[in-house]
């Protein structure tokens, strides 16, 4: 199906069921328009993500995968912002190994009621994935 | 400058004088019919702050007062003004004019 | 294929989907799944008639997942798990995929993407189902005791409470007497109730209660199992160890009372005080106060000392202690009590005597104390020249020039600092937040539940409060503890971790990466394998990333359904 | 130089205690007004001038001669002054007046004893009793002399068992009712605005005027006694059509009277400023005060005419038998 966003680069977000998903439906109840070629999987926290996922996804033909984190609001893990980082970094080794870009996967703390910050997040992600090379010329 | 307490004793700070509720917005200083910069809310600090040399160094800004109360009318922090101003008065008449009355 | 008998129905949500997305057509593409035995279109999916036709269609097909494709999961997962369970389906074989919030709302200017979006939604949706299991809540049975940590005003009253409710009480207090920090105040406002008389009062009657246990000069050493059912371990005084078993924990362990650096205001010379030593001096006086035997006739309060300071690398303390300028007005009125001669000099960053605290400073501006706004990067200073003391402040009134005051008396108003506890946190498990303070689940909607449930935190262990805040979350946790308790079991959410046995070989990864202690290692055959304590698991996956061999995942989250999630969500839509 | 604050004001506190009164005023020419009036000594119910009116002419030229010290080597003189005050009455070459304005000023007593006539109220008067109300003292901070004072005005109004008093002007309306009770314990006295007693008795107009105006407030009548509402009623009764100043009501403007003895200068710039703001409105002012009367009439020019309240009520109520 062919469709106006098809030159928008597709974006994986991984968003916690308690925090950032939250945030993620306030941008959608407020209508704030982002692209539709991003597409969300809640998980429960962003520490519990497996960096393997996030290599899975560029492979499958995702442009760039987004970990909306819990930041320091999180009450499932007091350090959760320095894990969920290191889950970040782990999968950045693991593109680069792939011969993979590692900025296409990106990592910002979306609050429960950051529906605004997502959307910057998404525009600029989006605009940034695109000045990247082709995502088949990497591999 | 150096708070002196004996200054804020002969005062009678809560009694005649107090401006502490003053919230130094200067409407009071705005409304002044004879536009006097010192007064009242400057005025009022240096008293309150036992500043007795700032005060009795404006003689004649505090003598000089209308009581007109247009300030006072006008006043958001509900201080009595002109009463302070009549306050001041009496602790300069004594202190500082000469007038023992008695 | 997966062989699974699923259902999908599209919600139309009376337009707020079904005006920016094509729901037909995200029922046909869905329908084209090989899994997908039954697809339907709902107006209001939610809606009574609509879940009836729905558990009808469950039944006919004896269908073994749903998809429903509505709003938001956050408003109507466990409206349609009842419904799953009212069919006889497990309920955690459904899935809510989110068609409103995080597509036609988000994406009203384009139909036909906001459709396409819908079909990759949904496939996502069906794949993670297809992969689902079914769980069973774990009812666990709850036993109605409860530990009680802290005998200061907050510890009391929830005790009391508890007893009220007729759960026994064991309530443990560290120091050798209870009463904690109001205990050795005077006056308090805002109705000048003596502290010491409160707490006679409070521990009279926990002393004359059958259900309370109070043991003094002892501590939590050990504790272990789940809410309903922990086993705690009490040092006692003598050394002699208690085991005990309770169903929940009450954690109100205070604060301490910040303690200025050598200098830090002036702190250490003569003269100079904090908050609580002045609350102690004017409790053990009837007259005016003297300092080394002189009369003092006049004060300046420090305010802010230890609190709000600036948030540098490694500060703690950057919040508001919050009763400090509450009960600094109010001592102000019990000083020019005392003697109303009396010069007050209130060194302040902020007034907040919030609410109806806000009488207490009038009073105190009234009552003979005077005010001067220091600023966070300019406070005062505090020195003794030639015998007395000196404070220099810039008067923010009088564009910032400099003030001398020879005050009598230095007050420092010192806030609260959480207590050193760390032996404690690492027995609860409790979380702390970056104030150091114990840290409640969500600030708003669940102020003294913890991430571990059956343990409450209460007072000012959870951060700082007065005394009427304190007892009023002592008696919220008495409420939450007491629903608990006397329902007589718990149902535990299934979605925790779950290990896979033919991948694991035990290297301790996860256990380590694990914050609630619910790993162990067993045996499993002739090697060790990793275990999880599903009672004590919180399912946040903290486990996950740390496997290598991803032996470890949590159930609805496992490896399998987020891969296959990712591929539905990247497979082009015809 | 300015006036020396300290010598003028110890004047007028020596004043005050040897001779009862701030500014020198024979016992004479204090009750000379009353002649032909038959107003009976004492009674319950008094008419208390305070000796307001009689003494306006006289602080109006005391300004005068004062507002010549301010700026001139010869102010360095008060000090001796205030000294030889003590001994003799000095006072009276500061503040010399004409008969004809006495005159002016205490007709408007005549005029006020006529209207309550007009309205039927009995009252007496009390004579060489008739202190003046201490106001000046009080205003300037002379605490202890007032108090002195004041109990000497509640001493001659016990003497005579007044209940009740009907003020003519302001200053003693807010010193006898506000200020006097809160100074001395057991003042309780009825006090009165002469123009709250006519305005509630509501006497019959003899002779509607059909004219428009303007109005000054005086503070102390607007902003410490409220009285505000009595002056109009019983003007728009007489046929008084009033043009309101910018500034009118609580939010009056001074008419700089209260500075005059001591910053003449500063107290005629703000009575021009107040002239210009009346003026503006309608040239015919009314006002209710002995002293705005005396400040604004100084500085005004000829086409503004400034009159007394009770010249124009006693024309529409109580007008002269023809």
């Amino acid at each position: 199906m062919a469709t106006a966003d098809t030159r928008s680069p597709r974006i994986l977000v991984f968003s916690t069921n308690a925090i950032s998903d939250m945030g993620i439906d306030l941008a959608g109840s407020a209508h704030m328009a982002y692209s539709p070629s991003v597409q969300v999987i809640p998980v429960p926290c962003s520490g519990g993500i497996n960096p393997a996922w996030i290599v899975h996804a560029v492979k499958a033909g995702f442009e760039g995968v987004f970990v909306a984190a819990d930041g320091a609001e999180c009450a499932l893990l007091s350090d959760c912002v320095s894990r969920s980082a290191k889950v970040v970094e782990r999968a950045q080794e693991l593109l680069r190994a792939d011969g993979l870009d590692p900025q296409r996967v990106k990592m910002a703390a979306i609050c429960s009621v950051c529906a605004e910050p997502f959307v910057n997040h998404m525009k600029q992600f989006g605009r940034s994935l695109a000045a990247l090379p082709m995502a088949g010329a990497e591999a | 400058m150096k708070v002196d307490t004996g200054f804020l004793d002969a005062l009678k700070l809560g009694g005649e004088f107090d401006a502490r509720l003053c919230i130094n917005c200067g409407t009071c200083t705005a409304l002044c019919p004879l536009g006097l910069e010192i007064l009242p809310r400057r005025l009022f600090r240096h008293a309150l702050l036992g500043d007795r040399e700032r005060v009795l160094g404006e003689t004649d800004a505090i003598f000089s007062c209308l009581l007109c109360r247009l300030c006072e009318a006008n006043c958001p922090a509900g201080v009595h003004i002109a009463e302070n101003v009549r306050a001041l008065r009496a602790v300069l008449n004594q202190g500082v004019q000469g007038l023992a009355e008695a | 294929m997966t062989g699974r008998k699923l259902g999908v129905v599209v919600c139309q949500c009376g337009g707020n989907i079904s005006d920016y997305v094509d729901v037909e057509k995200v029922r046909a593409e869905a329908a084209k799944d090989g899994d997908v035995v039954s697809s339907q279109v709902q107006m209001f999916a939610c809606s009574d008639a609509a879940q009836q036709s729905v558990i009808q269609e469950i039944r006919e097909k004896k269908l073994d997942g749903i998809v429903v494709c509505s709003c938001s999961p956050k408003l109507h997962t466990a409206t349609f798990r009842a419904m799953a369970e009212r069919a006889g389906l497990n309920p955690y074989e459904y899935t809510q995929v989110n068609l409103r919030e995080q597509c036609s709302w988000a994406h009203t200017h384009d139909r036909a993407a906001a459709t396409e979006k819908g079909v990759r939604l949904v496939r996502a949706g069906i794949a993670k189902t297809a992969l689902s299991q079914p769980l069973e809540k774990m009812r666990v049975e709850t036993l109605p005791q409860t530990l009680v940590i802290g005998a200061g005003v907050a510890g009391l009253r929830a005790a009391l409470a508890l007893s009220d409710l007729g759960i026994s009480v064991h309530l443990v207090e560290k120091a050798d007497h209870p009463g904690g920090q109001v205990r050795r105040w005077g006056t308090l406002f805002p109705n000048d109730k003596v502290g010491q008389a409160l707490i006679e009062d409070l521990v009279g009657r926990v002393t004359a209660r059958d259900n309370i246990m109070l043991y003094l000069n002892s501590e939590l050493v050990e504790k272990s199992g789940r809410v309903g059912a922990f086993s705690v371990t009490i040092r006692a005084a003598n050394g002699e160890r208690i085991p005990l078993n309770v169903g929940a924990i009450v954690v109100a362990t205070g604060f301490e009372p910040y303690t200025p650096a050598p200098g830090e205001f002036g702190a250490g010379l003569d003269g100079v005080i904090t908050l609580p030593e002045l609350k102690e001096r004017l409790a053990a006086t009837a007259g005016p106060l003297t300092h080394r035997g002189q009369p003092v006739r006049s004060i300046a309060y420090v305010y802010c000392v230890g609190s709000r300071q600036p948030a540098e690398e490694g500060t703690r303390r950057t919040y508001c202690s919050r009763y400090c300028c509450s009960a600094t007005s109010h001592l102000a009125t019990v000083v020019t009590g005392l003697d109303p001669k009396i010069h007050q000099f209130h060194l302040f960053r902020d007034v907040r005597t919030y609410g109806k605290y806000e009488a207490l400073y009038e009073r105190a501006l009234k009552s003979g104390s005077l005010f001067l706004r220091y600023s966070e990067e300019d406070p005062p200073a505090i020195t003794r020249e030639n015998g007395g003391l000196v404070v220099r402040v810039h008067d923010r009134l009088l564009a910032g020039e400099e003030v001398e005051i020879r005050p009598d008396l230095v007050v420092l108003v010192t806030g609260m600092v959480p207590r050193a506890n760390d032996d404690l946190v690492r027995v609860l498990k409790v979380p702390i937040g970056p104030d150091g303070f114990f840290r409640e689940v969500h600030v708003k909607l669940r102020p003294v539940e913890t991430i571990v449930d059956g343990v409450y935190i209460v007072g000012t262990a959870q951060g700082p409060k007065n005394v009427a805040e304190s007892v009023a979350t002592a008696l919220a946790s008495v409420s939450k503890a007491g629903a608990l308790l006397l329902k007589g079991y718990v149902d535990l959410d299934p979605l925790v971790a779950r290990v896979d046995p033919t991948r694991c070989t035990w290297c301790g990864d996860c256990q380590t990466a694990c914050p609630y202690g619910a790993i162990d290692e067993v045996e499993y055959g002739d090697r060790h394998i990793a275990q999880v304590n599903a009672v004590l698991c919180k399912g946040e996956g903290a486990c996950v990333p740390a496997c290598a061999k991803a032996a470890i995942s949590v159930q609805g989250y496992t490896n399998e359904q987020i891969t296959s999630m990712i591929d539905a969500l990247a497979k082009e839509v015809a | 130089m300015p006036v020396p604050i300290a010598s003028t004001l110890g004047m007028l506190g020596d004043n005050l205690r040897k001779r009862g009164s701030a500014l020198p005023l024979g016992r004479r020419a204090a009750v000379a007004w009353t002649r032909g009036l038959d107003i009976p000594r004492g009674g319950e119910t008094v008419l208390y001038t305070g000796q307001m009116w009689q003494m306006a002419p006289a602080i109006n030229a005391m300004t005068h001669q004062l507002a010549r010290f301010e700026g001139s080597r010869l102010s360095g003189l008060f000090g001796f002054a205030r000294t030889m005050n003590r001994l003799v009455n000095l006072t009276p070459l500061l503040a010399r007046t004409s008969a004809a304005e006495r005159k002016a000023y205490t007709d408007r007593l005549r005029n006020i004893a006529r209207l309550l006539k007009a309205a039927g109220v009995a009252f007496g008067y009390l004579y060489e009793d008739d202190l003046y109300a201490g106001g000046l003292a009080h205003d300037e901070g002379l605490d202890a002399v007032f108090v002195d004072h004041a109990r000497r005005i509640q001493a001659v109004l016990g003497k005579h068992g007044v209940k009740r008093v009907i003020t003519v002007d302001p200053h003693t309306t807010n010193m006898l009712r506000s200020v006097i009770p809160k100074a001395v314990p057991g003042f309780a006295v009825e006090v009165k605005s002469y123009l709250e007693v006519l305005a509630e008795r509501a006497p019959p107009v003899r002779q509607p005027l059909g004219r428009t105006a303007t109005i000054h407030d005086s503070c102390v009548y607007a902003r410490y006694e409220g009285v505000l509402k009595e002056p109009r009623t019983l003007l728009a009764r007489g046929g008084v059509r009033l043009d309101e100043p910018e500034l009118a009501g609580s939010l009056t403007f001074c008419c700089g009277g209260p500075a005059e003895m001591l910053f003449p200068t500063r107290s005629a710039d703000v009575a021009r400023r107040r002239v210009a703001q009346l003026k503006a409105a309608n040239p015919e002012v009314i006002t209710a005060c002995p002293l705005c009367l005396a400040n604004l009439s100084r500085v005004a020019e000829p086409d503004v005419h400034i009159r007394d309240i009770s010249d124009y009520l006693v024309e529409a109520y109580a007008p002269a038998e023809a």
